[in-house]
């Protein structure tokens, strides 16, 4: 364990964490728009810069390593006036529409420009401008809008192993791409979305059915219905509707999901889901109350159990549905109608 | 390599092709090679030397060429510094050439009978 | 190996070899042959001998003869006269600036005199193909001697005790940077020779991998022994073919004598080496980019710490150190620490080259002791400027550089003096600047290098290089406000402050250099709209002095935009400014000077 | 899972066998894929290469319903190493020198004629994973649905055990389970056999426990399984039919044999869509999503995680829960919860494996069982320090070629997957516009030399037939799988479940041998 001062505050903390960590385990908030705890420090964005004394310069908060003794302030004035210095630089090119940009009210630039008062640049030069790509089903790069923190390219090499997007060309032509800028319909990518959840501004957005603003939604924690790996996510609910998912760190997914739980929702809210139970008549499927859907299942079930015995019934459960509704259907089978003939496609 | 002797026999062998270029000390053997040296011969001798030299693996001789010393009518000349000391050679063969080598260069012996002052006698 | 008579030098380096050097040595070739010299004559391609200015460049032993600005025409006047007749050709000997004498012997030639030649010192003296010649200039003694007599601590404790100090720009100890990587643990370890040389106009890392590559191959098998790594990576720029042919070469000569591979003097020491071809991106000097493209990934800078002694190559402890640096370690092995450490200042041992450039008499490659003033540098050993002009300042540390004035010429050079001043050594670059340059010019042009070559990961860089390049672009076209230089100022500060690595803490510093000690030239740009040296061709006006003018119109009939007006014999003529393009070709046809440049 | 998710990325060497983890189960295999990046050796074994394989240090592209052989043989080599480790076979498990007996017969030689893979490579294999530190074994369906699943999975179980690669971080014999909540099921006892957590319906004891919770006297008579029903459907034996959110008309082998069977039982099913199944059913139940109800899923690492109710359902649906609740009230047993945790309340009581367990605890993140008390944190590693059941024993198993293959009609194999864009049976999937565009239709992947064979060129429709039917679909020519093999996605509907075998089942948990099907396969007309 090592000491040092935050701030005005001694902070313990374990040897090798870096003055990001140590600050944010006292509740001192730095703002940072690449730093992601899954990747290797990468202090691509520099935003996060502090003053520590006795050093050369201002350093990355995110990438350097707190020592013992240390004295860091991370809101001097020189500090204030790199940050600031540096979200000038950025707004210098990147384009203000705010006003139209889906992002809005999710956005860290947005934010940070908000809690240090840049309103605009003062640098009146060229600006990036790049064809959206739109290749990709799921989502779009707006790299007009990309900040170039990196986070997509490292979140796709070194969380999603995938490396379908890096960064091509240098200097101020630089920017996040496929191999030869092909696109990310011909890239490797697999469109688990787990770069568009990193991405800090507007550059990466999940292609949207339907408009709505972060400000307007709900959000709903829950586990992914998909396969067994039980990834956490968030719902994200307008007017009784999911009109996006996103992931969310839980145990078993790293803050990652796939192309389905990410993106495949829409059976959630498809026009073609049941809506009243049935009952075949004449032999057709008729739309029936569920009182009379009761008592044909019930009348059946009697009559099945009077004339060829309870094991005559069978129930498939689900591996779909909740632990609470397949404890519940195995008592339904065992207690009320009296089989064990009660079996789920664990197999399948 | 596995060995220091190894490299150290190399280095003795390559040194001798390369000595040109960092010799201060050592014989010089500086043979006339104007047009009157040419003409009288003077080829035949210095490649006389050259491989004389060659074949006895000799140390710290360099042979050198010059112009016109001026008595062509003793060409072709040699002549042989060592230290402060000049022996001038004339009217010299290859054969005398070699014999220099293994007299002169190699056994500190003057080829009396091939110096200028034999001749001029 | 068999004994010549005289040995004619020929340079081959890159600076020579595109001045047809190749085809000097041709000719020399076939005419050995056709006048029946080729058995006793031998011609010898080295490598850089470092006065690029009088390339290319051709010396005979056994007399030192040096032969400068020698075209394929002169080389029968060679062999036929000096060759053949032992006639030195003075005509075509080099001829020092200053004195304009004829130099008849390389050893008096006055850009060597004040030059002491350690990491240089093979270069244009042996044939860099041949490992026999390199064994005879005591070529892998040192290697030997480390093998079979010392322990890697010895060694490192004699790079440690020699004081020398990264020459490709840190100037981190070198010793210290060996014995963190030996202590690193690892199951594997690595040494790399960074020749990556991304300087415009720095070419010395060439110069020793074209002129005497055994010395690298050697140095980093005793770097090998001392870290305990048994591979080794070059990573050279593939704009530099013959570099790596030579080094490939070498190589293969050492693999061939046992100089590289296994049990290596039978000491049961292993080492082997690769190169490894870069694509000429600047920023993969930086180490960690370097490390990234030796990879295979993208050459960009990562953070440090882990440094590369910790963490490398493949994530494994790996040695970096640069070519020249490289070049110094079999000479401090054989000579001694002492004896490195008895030349230089205090805190930089040794020699250090310079690529000299830009108004310069000399220009070309220069290997001078640490502590040699500037002015010696400059004038002693470059030349002095042509033309009579005035020096204004010299720019060291190549693109991310600062410069330095007049009144600090006589600073001995070293690592803590150049950055004091706002500059730094760098791999050596050293361009001086006269009367006729705009310091606001130069400064942009530098960042239209590091703009350029920003890898373009961290903000600060890329995106404040290329506003500072912007705001230089304003003041230069005469646009710019006092509010400018401000803003040109706090940015400056910032990306040097808060950028990621090396590349853009130091992109700044022709920027703030200029700032400090050329103020006066972004004021007079700013507020008088002028350009003192007249470089910016925006702030340049030509005008029609009325006292010379003779009214001959022919200043009109020559201007390209028919914007010189006036009455031929009667009127004077008058330039209209908005509408001249600044060609100058008014003032080039003017018969009586009549027009000037303001 | 024996271990934790998590735990991926502390093992120095991983085993991926049988699971094409980055298309089924793609987070898991992102976290493999960094594993492995991050410096942990990863041997996989595939009968197609499939996108792990080129991350992989040591690909075995193995015939289908190999394993065994190959695992055997991995033992043998081990031990011929001594790279067994002695202390945990002394001290953990029973019947080491029958199993080390068994696998004499497993050279090198052998096993690569069996597996088709070279002997060398299996030689490198076994002792890249028997000289990691910790190394794990990750195995999916590849494995278990074969007639002897169940065998493959004990030689896996044998080939950690003697290498003491169990009951530690970074280790254990890890199933990757396909569905969400495939865990949860089994654990509630949706199985014939077992009441909650395991509890046999033939143990007294327990199902006297269950008659006092539930105040009914339960059967002690085993039930049957999914595969049992359609035949027991057939012989009359079973005549109603309640399916709740499954459609065997494109998940079970042999769809044909299905569909018969669920045209003649009387037939209920509960869903979100009008499936393939439920166009059979007499009565269909509308059913709420896992978006609009409140309770939890257990993962594949045995994590029990909330689900939370994000919106209302559509028209009439309800819960699967209220709507059993409903029919057991309708069916006279009166039963009365307000919510899925009051259901949670009760299981725990019965079930000593979740009775630590609270929705309380679980609201920030979830809780892996065992977890016994309300104090206990849940459990990373099971078997840690000794078996679960006191000592492992090592049952030696032998290969058996599937009874599928052999005969000259169908002389190729075909094995059945998942794909990524597509889910099971793609009831939610398939409704997603962006998914189909990328994955619109069946397709069988046949190697070039095949097709060259066959005189098929990439994009062709072919027919596929087997035993039980036939079914045309494209080709897509590939090296992917070697020419002895096809791959058939298994999503679609009058797909490759058509073709798959039914009759044939594992003995022990009567799973189909689905991964290995006897096929040919033309251009179609």
């Amino acid at each position: 364990m090592i000491t040092l001062n935050i701030n005005g505050f001694e902070v313990e903390i374990k040897e090798g964490s870096t003055i990001y960590q140590a600050a944010s385990s006292i509740g001192v908030k730095i703002p940072t728009l690449c730093h992601d705890e899954r990747l290797k420090p990468h202090g691509s964005c520099r935003i996060c810069v502090v003053e520590v004394e006795g050093a050369r310069s201002l350093v990355a908060s995110c990438s350097t390593p707190a020592s013992n003794g240390m004295v860091v302030h991370t809101e001097s004035e020189s500090v204030i006036t790199a940050r600031r210095e540096i979200l000038d630089l950025m707004l210098a090119n990147h384009p203000l529409d705010c006003l139209t940009c889906e992002k809005a009210g999710r956005c860290t630039l947005q934010d940070l420009c908000y809690q240090y008062d840049i309103e605009e640049s003062s640098f009146d030069g060229k600006k990036k401008k790049y064809e959206k790509d739109t290749s990709n089903e799921f989502y779009y790069a707006d790299q007009t809008k990309c900040i170039l923190c990196g986070k997509c390219v490292y979140v796709c090499s070194q969380v999603q192993n995938t490396d379908a997007i890096c960064f091509v060309d240098r200097g101020f032509e630089t920017h996040v791409g496929t191999p030869f800028d092909l696109g990310l319909a011909k890239s490797t990518c697999v469109s688990c979305g787990n770069c568009v959840a990193a991405c800090p501004v507007g550059a990466l957005m999940p292609k949207r059915k339907e408009k709505f603003r972060y400000w307007e939604i709900d959000k709903v924690k829950t586990t992914c219905s998909y396969c067994g790996v039980g990834c956490q996510m968030e719902l994200l609910v307008k007017d009784n509707k999911v009109v996006e998912v996103e992931p969310v760190k839980g145990h078993s997914n790293d803050g990652m999901l796939c192309v389905k739980g990410r993106f495949s929702y829409d059976f959630i809210n498809h026009s073609s889901r049941l809506k009243k139970p049935m009952v075949r008549k004449n032999g057709v499927l008729e739309e029936v109350s569920w009182d009379e859907a009761y008592d044909v299942i019930a009348n059946k079930i009697t009559e099945v159990k009077e004339s060829d015995g309870a094991d005559a019934i069978t129930g498939f459960s689900s591996a779909r549905a909740l632990t609470e509704e397949n404890y519940l259907m195995t008592k339904l089978m065992r207690a009320v109608i009296g089989t064990n003939n009660i079996d789920h496609c664990a197999r399948l | 390599m596995k060995s220091i002797a190894e490299l150290e026999a190399i280095r003795k062998r390559a040194q001798e092709g390369v000595k040109l270029r960092s010799e201060k000390g050592g014989v010089r053997v500086v043979v006339g090679m104007a047009t009157c040296g040419i003409a009288a011969g003077a080829r035949p001798v210095m490649m006389a030397f050259v491989e004389e030299i060659n074949k006895r693996e000799l140390k710290n001789v360099v042979i050198t060429q010059t112009g016109c010393i001026g008595a062509c009518r003793l060409e072709p000349m040699v002549e042989v510094y060592q230290g402060e000391e000049k022996i001038t050679y004339v009217k010299l063969t290859a054969e005398d050439a070699r014999k220099i080598v293994a007299e002169h260069l190699v056994n500190g012996r003057v080829v009396k009978e091939c110096t200028i002052g034999a001749y001029e006698k | 190996m068999d004994l010549y008579r005289s040995h004619v030098l020929v340079c081959g380096g890159t600076g020579c070899a595109s001045s047809e050097s190749g085809r000097i040595i041709d000719n020399f070739n076939e005419l050995l042959i056709e006048h029946g010299l080729d058995k006793e004559v031998k011609i010898v391609k080295t490598g850089c001998f470092g006065l690029c200015e009088a390339g290319p460049v051709v010396v005979v032993y056994p007399e030192g003869a040096f032969y400068s600005m020698i075209k394929v025409s002169d080389v029968p006047t060679i062999v036929e006269e000096h060759l053949l007749k032992g006639r030195i050709v003075t005509d075509l000997l080099y001829k020092d600036h200053t004195t304009s004498e004829t130099m008849n012997s390389i050893d008096e030639v006055g850009f060597y005199k004040k030059q002491r030649r350690v990491a240089l010192r093979n270069c244009g003296v042996i044939n860099p193909e041949s490992i026999e010649e390199y064994i005879a200039f005591d070529g892998y003694q040192a290697l030997g001697n480390v093998l079979t007599e010392m322990s890697p601590n010895q060694v490192i404790d004699i790079v440690k005790r020699s004081g020398l100090r990264g020459r490709g720009g840190g100037g981190f100890p070198t010793g210290t940077k060996w014995e963190f990587t030996q202590k690193a643990v690892g199951d594997l370890k690595y040494v790399a020779c960074n020749a990556d040389e991304g300087d415009p106009g720095a070419f010395m890392d060439r110069s020793v991998l074209e002129g005497d590559p055994h010395a690298i191959v050697e140095a980093m098998a005793i770097a090998g022994y001392a870290v305990g790594a048994s591979k080794g990576f070059v990573y050279v720029r593939a704009e530099y073919p013959i570099a790596v042919k030579r080094l490939q070469i070498a190589i293969d000569q050492a693999k061939e004598n046992g100089l590289l591979g296994e049990d290596i003097f039978g000491t049961g020491f292993n080492f082997d080496m690769e190169i490894r071809l870069g694509a000429g991106a600047f920023v993969c000097g930086e180490e960690t980019a370097l490390i990234a493209s030796i990879e295979g990934k993208r050459g960009m800078p990562r953070v440090r710490p882990p440094f590369p002694a910790v963490k490398g190559i493949f994530d494994k402890p790996t040695l970096l150190n640069n070519v020249e640096t490289f070049a110094n370690i079999p000479q401090i092995i054989l000579k001694g620490a002492e004896w490195f450490a008895s030349i230089g200042t205090e805190k930089s041992k040794g020699t250090k080259v310079f690529a000299l450039a830009g108004k310069i008499n000399n220009t070309g490659l220069l290997e001078i002791p640490m502590g040699t003033t500037l002015r010696e540098a400059i004038y002693d050993v470059g030349g002095g400027i042509p033309n009579g002009k005035a020096f204004k300042a010299v720019q060291t540390g190549g693109p991310s550089g600062g410069c330095i004035p007049a009144e600090y010429l006589d600073t001995p050079i070293d690592y803590d003096n150049l950055i004091a001043l706002g500059s730094m050594m760098g791999s050596g670059g050293m361009i001086v600047l006269d009367e006729d340059n705009c310091m606001v010019d130069v400064a942009r042009f530098f960042l239209d290098f590091t703009e350029e070559e920003s890898c373009g990961k961290c903000t600060p860089c890329r995106e404040g290089t290329k506003r500072m390049h912007e705001l230089l672009d304003k003041i230069v076209d005469g646009k710019g406000t006092m509010d400018d230089v401000a803003k040109l100022e706090t940015l400056a500060k910032t990306i040097k402050g808060a950028s990621l690595c090396g590349l853009g803490q130091t992109a700044p510093n022709p920027v703030l250099s200029t700032l400090k000690y050329f103020r006066h030239e972004y004021e007079a740009h700013v507020l008088d709209h002028k350009c003192p040296a007249g470089v910016c061709s925006a702030l340049l006006q030509y005008l029609v002095v009325p006292d010379l003018c003779k009214k001959c119109g022919i200043c009109a009939a020559k201007c390209p935009v028919n914007c010189i007006s006036g009455v031929k014999g009667k009127e004077v003529y008058l330039i209209d400014q908005d509408k001249c393009i600044k060609c100058g070709a008014c003032m080039d046809a003017c018969p009586f000077k009549a027009i000037k440049k303001g | 899972m024996t271990n934790g998710i998590a735990d991926i990325q502390k093992a120095d060497a991983l085993f991926v066998t049988g699971s094409n983890t980055t298309e089924s189960h793609p987070v898991i295999g992102a976290q493999i894929k960094r594993a492995a990046r991050n410096g942990a050796k990863l041997i996989v074994a595939d009968p197609r290469k499939i996108p792990l394989a080129e991350e992989a240090d040591i690909f075995l592209k193995i015939k289908p319903g190999t394993s065994i052989a190959l695992h055997n043989a991995m033992m043998n080599v081990i031990i011929n190493e001594g790279l067994q480790d002695d202390k945990y076979i002394r001290e953990n498990t029973e019947n080491y020198e029958e199993l080390v007996e068994s696998l004499k017969k497993y050279s090198l030689e052998y096993a690569a004629e069996i597996t088709g893979v070279e002997a060398y490579l299996i030689r490198e294999a076994a002792i890249m994973y028997a000289s990691a530190e910790a190394a794990s074994i990750l195995y999916c369906m590849g494995i278990t649905q074969h007639t002897n699943g169940t065998e493959t999975v004990m030689s896996l179980s044998n080939l950690a055990l003697i290498t003491g690669n169990i009951g530690k971080v970074g280790t254990g014999v890890n199933p990757l389970r396909g569905q969400n909540n495939v865990q949860g099921a089994c654990d509630m006892g949706a199985l014939p056999n077992v009441y909650t957590g395991y509890q046999p319906v033939t143990n007294t004891g327990a199902r006297e426990k269950f008659e006092q919770a539930w105040g009914v006297k339960l059967s002690d008579k085993i039930g049957l399984t999914v595969t049992e029903t359609f035949k027991a459907i057939d012989e009359d034996r079973v005549k109603m039919l309640y399916i709740c959110g499954e459609n065997p008309m494109i998940s079970d082998p042999d769809t044909h044999h299905a569909e018969r069977a669920l045209d003649k039982v009387f037939l209920v099913v509960q869903d979100l869509f009008l499936t393939e199944t439920a166009e059979l059913a007499d009565v269909v139940l509308p059913a709420a999503s896992f978006a609009e109800k409140d309770g939890t899923f257990v993962n594949t690492e045995r994590r029990i995680q909330r689900v939370r109710k994000a919106v209302e359902a559509p028209g009439e649906a309800k819960p699967d829960w209220i709507i059993f609740m409903e029919l057991m009230n309708r069916l006279g047993y009166e039963e009365h919860f307000n919510s899925a945790e009051e259901i949670f309340e009760e299981i725990r009581q019965l079930t000593p494996q979740y009775a630590g367990v609270t929705y309380e605890r679980i609201k920030n993140k979830g809780i892996q069982w065992p977890c016994p008390t309300l104090d206990h944190p849940g459990t990373n590693v099971l078997h840690a320090g000794k078996p679960a059941r006191g000592a492992g024993f090592l049952k030696p198993v032998e290969h058996l070629e599937s009874l599928e293959i052999g005969e000259d009609k169908y002389p190729l194999v075909m094995t059945t997957g998942r794909m990524l864009y597509q889910y099971h049976t793609r009831t939610m999937t398939g409704k997603t516009e962006g998914i189909n565009l990328i994955a619109p239709e069946l397709y069988a992947e046949i190697n070039p030399s095949l097709a060259q064979e066959k005189g098929i060129t990439d994009g062709e429709v072919v027919k596929v037939t087997s035993r039980r039917g036939s079914v045309t679909m494209k080709a897509k020519v590939t090296d992917r799988v070697n020419k002895e093999v096809v791959f058939v996605p298994f999503h679609w509907d009058s797909g490759a479940n058509v073709l798959t075998n039914g009759d044939e089942l594992d003995k022990y948990c009567k799973i189909p041998g689905l991964k290995v099907t006897g096929v040919n396969i033309e251009k179609a007309d």
